[in-house]
């Protein structure tokens, strides 16, 4: 199934790309799809301690299972205000 | 889903926040209280001169956090109207990047409700900032915004239209 | 005798407040937050219909009590600067009878110090309200002011040109 | 000696006035002078409990010493803001 991955922040300049559509497996979990992203782009993985994962606009822990058309972003810490 | 207060103002903008203007909009007739906060552009930053600044949002959850804490003042504190705006891309100092004014009929509930929504957008809101020095430029250190430690698998919402 | 913070702005008026300006002014470019208050005129006073309002003051200790706030506020909290207006004469609903803005580098100490002021104002200032109903006028219920219940007798100050 | 005495809101109102000149004895305290001016004013007599006294624009003891020239308030209960 087809996944869309948005990037911000720090993340976005790193992976070169603020949003892609992924391919994972059917019953692939959001920390899937990030090991799946970190593949091309090991310079993420430092990174995952202080990232926090939104699924459809909502923070999501990082088992949460995915459906086809969700929208993941993985997010830096925020600086808002 | 939430309820829309209809005259709340939330907003995401790249032009310059006309302060006063929403300041007014927020007050009735029944209110006797306004309080505002107006974060703006420091020209330093840990000791080093800032010379601009750069937010950059995730703008649909953004709006989403910010229609959240709104809903959240109208539920917990005894408030008429709020306004919560933020602004995007390049800013100079002296700028505002967020604007919050909340009305209501007794000053207790407005002060304690604009600081709540400051601080909770501070920690909650998808959206970041880049401080920009005359040696270079770095994403600010942020908040970790709290999020669920693990999914309840057996009944995660489904995605717009449930297309499994 | 207190030290004048030369950006403060403490002020009776019997014009229209201008907040957006007063607010513009506090702020400096080393300053990342403004808290301000707008007290304003609110339709109804105890479930009663408000028409309209007139403030009156004991003006020259008014203004000596006001800016004893403000040194407090720069004392106590790390702030900027303080603006702190008050109307007198007629004051038609929804007009702002109160302003107050203080600026600072960081959030927390803007909002204290902006709460303190009021909070502060409401107690101590010798200013007083009269109500306007349709069918008549009350002086509101105030506050009464903290004062020395005995006087150290040995030492009391002279007034001013000390003509006995 | 002379002294200043001003009133304000309902006192005002009660008084007649908004500012007197009185003359007191040497050695009066402020509340010599409120009772000297109940005398033509009985009706302020019974505001007396929720007032506050000035003297020379800060507040002051009911029994503070009074000098020539001094400028005493009597405040109703305060209702700006």
């Amino acid at each position: 199934m087809i996944v869309k991955v948005l990037y911000f922040g720090r993340l976005k300049e790193l992976s070169g790309s603020s949003e892609e559509s992924v391919e994972v497996r059917d019953g692939a979990r959001i920390e899937d799809l990030f090991a799946h992203c970190s593949m091309s782009r090991p310079e993420l993985r430092k990174f995952r301690a202080s990232l926090v994962a939104a699924r459809n606009r909502e923070f999501a822990a990082w088992d949460t299972p995915l459906r086809a058309g969700d929208e993941v972003g993985f997010l830096p810490p925020v600086s808002g205000g | 889903m939430t309820t829309s207060h209809r005259h709340d103002r939330i907003e995401l903008t790249r032009e310059v926040i006309p302060s006063g203007a929403i300041a007014s909009e927020v007050r009735a007739d029944e209110d006797g209280a306004v309080a505002t906060f107006d974060g703006c552009v420091r020209n330093h930053s840990h000791g080093r001169s800032t010379l601009h600044l750069e937010y950059e949002a995730y703008e649909s959850m953004a709006l989403a956090k910010m229609r959240e804490i709104a809903e959240h003042l109208h539920a917990h504190y005894a408030i008429d109207r709020v306004a919560m705006v933020h602004r995007l891309g390049r800013l100079e100092i002296g700028e505002t990047s967020v604007f919050i004014a909340v009305s209501s009929a007794h000053r207790a509930a407005a002060f304690d409700a604009c600081r709540y929504a400051i601080d909770t957008l501070k920690k909650t809101v998808p959206i970041w900032k880049k401080e920009f020095f005359a040696d270079g430029a770095v994403w600010a250190d942020g908040e970790v915004p709290p999020a669920p430690a693990a999914s309840a698998d057996a009944e995660t919402p489904a995605a717009e239209p449930a297309s499994n």
